[in-house]
């Protein structure tokens, strides 16, 4: 499962993107990863806002994972 | 409809692209770099996007305003990289019988790009960079 | 502040005059002949105006919308003569630091303009013409 | 004292100016104006509106008038 990150949380993870593999424990949704995220890298717990897309669609905190899923970490966007 | 990200904006071509025979009027909004914020000189300002979400949900918003507004012609057109001060990084505009509705749909077309379209602005000043909106 | 009353209007060069280092901002509005009015198709518009007060009244409408916002550029542009359907007629715009001005202030230059500036506009049918807004 | 005409009231004169001149009876005040030529013009006073500019400015009812004064009889606009 490949997960994307952008802006300021690109900054945090000090990576552009990253991968959960075969052995790792792998979360089964969006307030999993998102709490998973935050544990390892408090600095994102201390942004306005952290959403999560799915196949590039924003996508609630119940919303299920898959393997092959495209996942998104999505600070307060700022555009325009 | 236009919905695009791109690495130069020129404003000047919008008109063009919203023209239609039963528009009356058009209303275009352009978003600049400005050289202060906060009384800080702004060197520039530095827009990265997560692109195939990013159309997805302009196209979306430009969908939202066909249904709210009736409209001939939509146009959503953001950049991205390094913008210095006075250039353009955003064009959004609409054109309808009546100005109304352009103009109505034009302001929707910015607000709801600016809450929901992921583009991450960073400002450049002399000593920092500061990512816009991430903290509260 | 530029006010103008031209023979053809370029849309494509107001975002230039408009264009300013401390103006997050532009709204521009542009008006354009449609093709039918209530289910009759137009040929054309003419245009025509009382010069030295129109651009009285245009300058006049500028200083007000200064008065009213805080605006770093604004464009009030007409044209005069035979303009065919989809020709632009009227360019208004302001620039300013947020956008809510720049909005607020274009909507108010093209509603007053056309309330108080003295141009007369005839819509040129097949078979016959007609002053706008002449009757109850 | 020169009278302009525009628009739908240059159609109903059927000049685009005329005067008073000194053997005329030159109306002292907008609305003696404006009553004038409603009355020789009927169609004038089926308009929306008349409106009197006073050396390129709009001018109330009130509004003296005076032999050097450009005068300029504005039916209702329609720019934009």
């Amino acid at each position: 499962m490949e997960v994307l990150l952008f802006g300021i949380a690109k900054d945090i993870v000090g990576e552009s993107s990253f991968r959960f593999d075969e052995g790792d424990v792998v979360p089964k949704s969006v307030s999993e990863l998102k709490q998973k995220l935050k544990n390892t890298f408090p600095d994102l717990g201390k942004l306005s806002s952290l959403a999560v897309a799915v196949n590039s669609e924003y996508a609630n905190d119940e919303k299920g994972l898959s393997q092959g899923d495209e996942i998104a970490i999505i600070p307060p966007v700022s555009g325009g | 409809m236009i919905v695009e990200i791109v690495d130069v904006i020129d404003p000047g071509q919008v008109y063009t692209e919203l023209s239609h025979p039963n528009s009356g009027g058009s209303c275009v909004f352009v978003g600049a770099v400005r050289e202060f914020t906060n009384n800080e000189e702004v060197t520039a300002l530095e827009f990265e996007t997560y692109k195939t979400m990013a159309l997805k949900e302009m196209e979306k918003i430009a969908a939202e305003a066909t249904e709210k507004w009736k409209l001939n012609k939509e146009v959503i057109r953001h950049a991205v990289g390094k913008k210095a001060v006075e250039e353009p990084v955003v064009v959004v505009g609409a054109s309808s019988a009546h100005r109304d509705a352009c103009f109505e749909a034009c302001r929707y077309l910015i607000d709801t790009l600016k809450e929901r379209v992921p583009i991450w602005k960073k400002e450049i000043f002399k000593n920092k960079t500061v990512w816009i909106s991430a903290h509260p």
